[in-house]
């Protein structure tokens, strides 16, 4: 997948919707789809103070690159734009951006859909949850 | 042999990177058994798969000292 | 639909992502979607200098009430925002913006493409697309 | 009566506010016939919606005079 098309970058910095946007508007793309995952205060009853991310940062990458060229071979997407935040992440804030552009829209969603759920399964980034009485690794339990 | 642990595994072995010197470990499949035996905790645990070289291997697939490897647990970004 | 939990907005002026973005962030959601529509240069191979947007008001709003009203229902959403742009909009500049915020991810996913979807059936918003030799109203033809 | 027009029956109509100044039309589909007759172009160029009072109206639907009626050509918005 040429340079230009696809942007993925792991921060410890604030991710920005507008920067992840503006990478993929495209003159020949109607159709934008953004997805934004943001830290909730409450996952199964129990209060979250904040969440900590960490990453196998080449491996992650690389990963991430496939998963972009199989989303582009299966909708035909124009260009992808996915970042991932590392560190801590407090209540709203954004752990990761997708923004997909398509010539029409349905694929747009489908592509966008398929990248988050990808990077759910097979991305090696790891995210420990804060409790006000302790913390974990989330998914770790078998 | 160097492996990486990340996560949940970093916390069971206590350390980011575990030296193995030990023969005889030269397939994904026969490093997992080392570390399970090593490391019960992750039988109690977690699950993980091994990556080689920053790519997911699958058990038959042999390692070496001068690969790059990985215990990755289960994921959990986004 | 309580009026804190959706934006409607129609407007001559240029729309603005980020502004939808925070409209929709809620401590109590993991999954926001967004849908941006852009004017694409090229429909059907016919190169496109501009649109032109006019609607029917009060009743373009009406339609979008009741479609959010829908999406909430179906989709459990937290909050919603639609804007839409009229008047003239040049290539690449934005026609509508459509964000919603769930608890999960799938749900966000779904009621966005419903929306938009639904948007384009019923809710009283013409186009008008301009060419270089001429112009025509988008759907028009029977 | 008075019959707001959008888009293409704007055009069609040549005003944005067409006034109906007859007995009978008391139904969305007496008015529908009566735009038909009236202006022919409809039939060739387009398909139309009636809107009462902000609504989609079904056929069999009353009009007054006191109604805002609008003609809804096919809608493309987004």
């Amino acid at each position: 997948m040429e340079d230009n098309k696809l942007n993925i970058k792991l921060t410890n910095d604030p991710l920005n919707l507008s920067e992840c946007y503006r990478f993929v508007v495209e003159p020949s793309c109607g159709g934008i789809n953004a997805f934004v995952g943001t830290v909730r205060q409450w996952n199964k009853g129990e209060e979250i103070t904040h969440l900590d991310f960490e990453s196998y940062e080449p491996m992650a990458i690389a990963e991430l690159e496939k998963i972009a060229k199989k989303a582009k071979d299966q909708f035909n997407t124009q260009k992808i734009c996915i970042h991932h935040r590392l560190g801590k992440v407090a209540i709203t804030e954004i752990a990761v951006i997708i923004t997909v552009s398509c010539k029409h829209r349905k694929a747009a969603f489908q592509a966008c859909e398929f990248i988050i759920d990808q990077l759910k399964k097979d991305v090696p980034i790891w995210k420990k949850e804060f409790l006000s009485n302790g913390s974990y690794w989330v998914n770790a339990r078998p | 042999m160097t492996v990486l642990c990340f996560g949940i595994a970093r916390d069971i072995v206590g350390q980011s990177k575990l030296t193995i010197d030990r023969e005889g470990i030269n397939s994904v499949e026969g490093l997992r058994h080392f570390l399970i035996e090593t490391f019960p905790k992750f039988k109690e645990y977690t699950s993980f798969r091994i990556a080689v070289n920053q790519a997911f291997a699958s058990e038959k697939d042999e390692v070496t000292n001068s690969d790059e490897i990985a215990i990755i647990p289960p994921v959990s970004g986004g």
